[in-house]
């Protein structure tokens, strides 16, 4: 779970990271407030679960409260990656010296947290790792001691830090390590992790996600969700308890298992068509559930034709055959839709679909011709 | 031969009384595994289809000699359930489990490093040897023995991919769903290492998709160490950026991670891959010259 | 450092352990308005730093504030094996159903900590190990993971406890390991563990040892050090940077390093002597910390001569006799003391001493002669 | 040969320009150790009697090649010194600090068991193999190459030993004092077997004092391991119970750790054991027979 910039900070803080004053707005007055609340030259940072917002002229930085509340008027609302502007955060100013850049996340190869540091901060890692990779300090932390205080010197020495910085530096690590665990999050960023002129080491920018598997004990993270900000089809789908990925395509696609799903939207792509979506109905053949598939699937208005690739397991194709049935009839889908049935008694399955198919419902053996066919029936435009 | 499970497997199922639990130890039952004891606190002393149920592990094991566990015990306390597995001196783990926190994973899974065990999962199928033991949630019926190795990040691919094997009249030596999270017990390596030493497997199916670089490092790993024939599949060549496909760990978050990332360095590697589950089992039969 | 009973049960407290209610008297006056204040039966404790105070009769359950008035008037003073009673701790009653044992230690063979637990409380630990060593539970934890929920089950079901005591035994145990880890404890143990007949689980009795060397790191637990509980002399000799303890004979004895000192006591023993002390002076010839400890040392009156037994390591033996001259002039000590020099410039050394040396010091070359010599002139009685 | 350090050592000195640190790495450099690096936060860039000091212990590895590490630190920072020199790839790490808090010690022993390499210590005076590395705190002046292997728990009784084998002209492989701390991070069991696999080491002393059961552990490894004779000598027989005698690990609190209980087991395994430190030189010469 992406938490919004104010959100992550506040969290931060709580962690002992020193940030910047900021007051979230949600409107261009009190965007003017804030500024004159915080008084002097403020940044007005649209807030959005995206990056790239810099670019996309997101960020203002002001001299006034007349001037941010008219930089808040032109961020509020704005589409930034798709994502729709509806708060700014107003942050008071500081005179930057120097912008480093600092990261805690999980290495999966290595399975532990690996923190990354660089000098060079205020520009993308990915960048600074291409054009510059000797300025990236890379560091695994054992998770069965921790953090230890001579891999904060290993950090500090390396980018010849040294008094008030080090010690900032050295210090925003322990707590950014600190945060990391105790969040339970997969990514802590700071970017850029700047010295000011009067020596202080600030937070400016800072990116936290937290997984969503933890949730269940971070009762006050999990409230933060923002479900206006997400894609009302993927709400929707989460609550279904369905596995759902909006994608552009014109071809729907459900199936039982993820791994399957996923190599069901290659084989359509390798079919020259163009998956709609990525849905994962889970094992069973619960005829509720997957009616409310269908239906979120299909209420994407670009699909113009659905597959469904089953694949009988635990559960036998002649049960599934029965629940794709019914759920069928549940539903008031014209569209056309390839069932493409195999594993245990697949072929009892495929009967009893014979048998009782509506017409728009096409019965294939197996998943490349299940593909070709659903692409081909999308182009027909769904006819 | 066959790896990690065997007629030798002394099964012990952690949650043997759950929903979850209860379903698929039957079905355990019914495909002839050896399942000895099972685990739920504060039911030690009944018995769940005539396996008895103990409070603890370690009493499970004192009494019964398990030497296996399958975790199927909710995601608040699986973690827990593998340390009192693997301190009850349980030489193979397999969590069934889905939805284990990222840092309770980063603990068990260092701790693993001072335990002489084996931990399939978390997020995975488990392990099945067709004809010798079935310690997973797979459906034993599409399997038959014989001498295809499979490891997998997926459950339902790797059914489809068994079935296009049987379907060839091909059986398998066994199948290894490593699971489908970012951090997990046991990586395509370690099996494949197991793969090459057991000489009933003549050739063994990987199956990966994206997220994370695992796929690379097996492809390296076989290209140097292996002689056994591998035919490997990717999933998730349409994963858009940033968008978790259904398992904790499908997600594509940088070039490495990408679908055609590792299909690349499979092919450098020169390793046969397929491009859907049907040519997997056409390039298996090939293989095996059948 | 062990801490008094009602010291250690403040810290267990501020860990979550639950205790019966407390209040410490100095004087019998005291203890009666404890009494009051608690209302009903109460238990008068005298605080010692030693066990076995129960049957010595420091223990007193008492029924009303005039009993306990005189109970505490019998106990404050009391010697019990050499510690005198200053202060009371007057606890509130409890109707006791079970008493069990627990504990937490550390294994050094293991290096790990160790938890022992109990049905058969109340009663030493080494009793029932003794006479039923299948009642008690040991359990490891493995520092790298800490307690596992695991473990602590293992402990509840194996003693067949269930429902709110299997709740509160388990819950006592979490906050019990975690305050063994937080105070850096070498030993935290309660002893008896009881179920009261309201189904509480209360910690009646508890000691708790805290590592000497964890001491800089816990500024409120050093302070809690009782300097007039102390045997005087220990305390000058720690105070100095000497480790000495205080023994029986009449034999005192110094060296340098400890494991030599310890070597020395024994040779002293083997020649027939008793020794008087263990003190070692630690490496160098440091005049001031020699004299100082021969000081300390020829304080306790049932000395009757003095083995410095020196071995020249780092330290060259004619600066050792330079260094021990100097110290014996420093002093004023007529009781004989015998040098055995040994080591680097060992020769150079005994030569020095023979040239300057006071009437009173004898020389000898090797260990055992040292040892006898000695021996004999304590029995001479110091002539 | 020897065991731990040899002509092949090249030494880091951890805290190499504190007082202690600074004091006897001059007097290792005299010996002939080759002390190849130094560490000091803060202090990289200067050198310290013609030796580098370097801010990190990766550092200092990756500039010099130095494969193994002594450590003055002070008691705090120490436990933090020990995992640098393990992840940092020293293989024999000796840490003289004394002091150092039970549970940090705790951390750092079950630490070891993921790694390679050899932790000495602490609160020990180091290792010393005669004629060529002096990795400690003792007095190199007293020892002479030879046959003779040293595994002791104090310093000082070592030095006495050593001196009494001088004078007697039999020479030392190497003296290992494994430290007077409850929690140490190598026992006598690892330094005997050590010595029991050095061709050169003809005969081995053993000193234990009171505290723990490590004696009687090695009584027993002895008598079913070994071949190579063992002298050993316990001191502590007069020690009271419940008091530290000097080292914190030296205290007597129960049946087990007394030195009678120590003396006995070694007597049951066979094992000869000196009343004094003088005897331990008689029984030496006695068992080479010179």
């Amino acid at each position: 779970m992406d938490l919004y910039e104010h959100q992550g900070k506040e969290l931060l803080r709580e962690h002992g990271l020193e940030t910047l004053q900021g007051i979230v707005a949600e409107t261009p007055e009190e965007a003017r407030a804030a500024a004159e609340k915080l008084g002097g030259p403020v940044a007005v940072k649209a807030q959005v679960l995206t990056g790239g917002r810099g670019k996309a002229g997101g960020i203002k930085v002001v001299h006034s409260p007349d001037e941010a509340e008219e930089a808040a008027r032109q961020i509020l609302g704005m589409d930034i990656r798709g994502h729709t502007v509806r708060k700014v955060l107003v942050e008071g100013g500081a005179e930057i010296e120097s912008e480093m850049y600092l990261s805690v996340t999980v290495d999966r190869e290595a399975k532990q947290p690996l923190i990354l540091f660089s000098t060079e901060g205020g520009v993308e890692i990915e960048e600074v790792a291409e054009t510059n990779p000797g300025a990236i300090v890379r560091l695994h932390v054992d998770p069965l001691i921790g953090l230890q205080p001579y891999q904060i010197r290993e950090i500090t020495f390396s980018a010849d830090l040294s008094g008030d910085t080090a010690k900032g530096v050295g210090k925003t690590l322990q707590n950014l390590y600190s945060a990391f665990q105790k969040l339970d999050a997969s990514l802590v960023e700071i970017n850029p992790l700047v010295v000011t002129a009067d020596g202080k080491v600030l937070t400016l920018d800072s990116k936290v996600t937290v997984d969503n598997s933890s949730l269940y004990r971070h009762k006050d993270i999990a409230d933060l969700h923002d479900v206006e900000a997400a894609d009302p089809e993927e709400q929707r789908a989460q609550e279904a308890g369905l596995q759902y990925v909006k994608l552009e395509g014109d071809v729907g696609i459900l199936g039982n298992g993820a791994g399957l799903v996923m190599s069901t939207l290659d084989v359509v792509a390798q079919a020259g068509g163009e998956p709609a979506n990525f849905c994962d109905v889970g094992g069973g053949a619960d005829a509720e559930k997957i009616s409310t598939a269908l239906d979120i699937v299909t209420s994407n208005r670009q699909v113009k034709s659905v597959l469904f690739n089953i694949f009988g397991g635990i559960t036998r194709g002649d049960e599934v055959a029965r629940g794709l049935l019914s759920a069928i009839e549940q539903t008031d889908i014209s569209l056309p839709i390839v069932v493409r049935l195999d594993g245990t008694n697949a072929e009892e399955g495929r009967q009893i679909l014979a048998e009782n198919t509506p017409p728009n419902v096409h019965t294939e053996e197996t998943m490349l011709d299940a593909a070709r066919r659903a692409v081909e029936l999308a182009k027909d435009g769904g006819q | 031969m066959a790896i990690l499970v065997d007629e030798g497997t002394r099964l012990l199922v952690q949650g043997i009384t759950g929903r979850e639990g209860a379903f698929h130890t039957g079905r355990m039952l019914k495909g002839g595994t050896q399942v000895v004891a099972g685990v739920t606190p504060g039911k030690g002393g009944q018995d769940f289809e005539g396996v008895p149920v103990f409070n603890t592990v370690e009493e499970a094991a004192k009494e019964t000699g398990a030497n296996a566990s399958v975790i199927f015990v909710p995601p608040p306390f699986a973690a827990d359930a593998v340390f009192e597995s693997l301190d009850s001196g349980m030489s193979t783990i397999c969590c069934i489990t889905e939805g284990i926190p990222v840092h309770d994973m980063l603990k068990v899974s260092n701790y693993m490093r001072v335990k002489e065990a084996t931990l399939i999962g978390p997020n995975c199928p488990g392990v099945l040897s067709p004809g010798k033991s079935n310690v997973s949630i797979m459906p034993g019926d599409i399997f038959t023995p014989g001498n295809i190795g499979i490891v997998s990040r997926s459950g339902t691919l790797t059914y489809q991919i068994v079935n296009e094997l049987t379907q060839r009249d091909i059986g398998q030596s066994t199948a290894v769903g490593i699971g489908g999270d970012p951090i997990i017990g046991t990586d395509f390596i370690e099996i494949l290492k197991k793969f090459e030493g057991d000489p009933e497997t003549e050739c063994i199916v990987m199956v990966g998709e994206i997220g994370g670089n695992a796929e690379q490092r097996a492809a390296e790993y076989i290209q140097s160490e292996m002689s056994t024939p591998v035919v490997a599949y990717i999933a998730g060549f349409t994963a858009p950026e940033g968008k978790t496909m259904g398992h904790a760990g499908a997600i594509v978050s940088g070039g490495d991670s990408t679908a055609e990332a590792k299909s690349q360095a499979l092919q450098k590697a020169g390793i046969q891959a397929a491009t859907n589950p049907t040519e997997v089992g056409d390039l298996v039969a090939r293989t095996l010259g059948v």
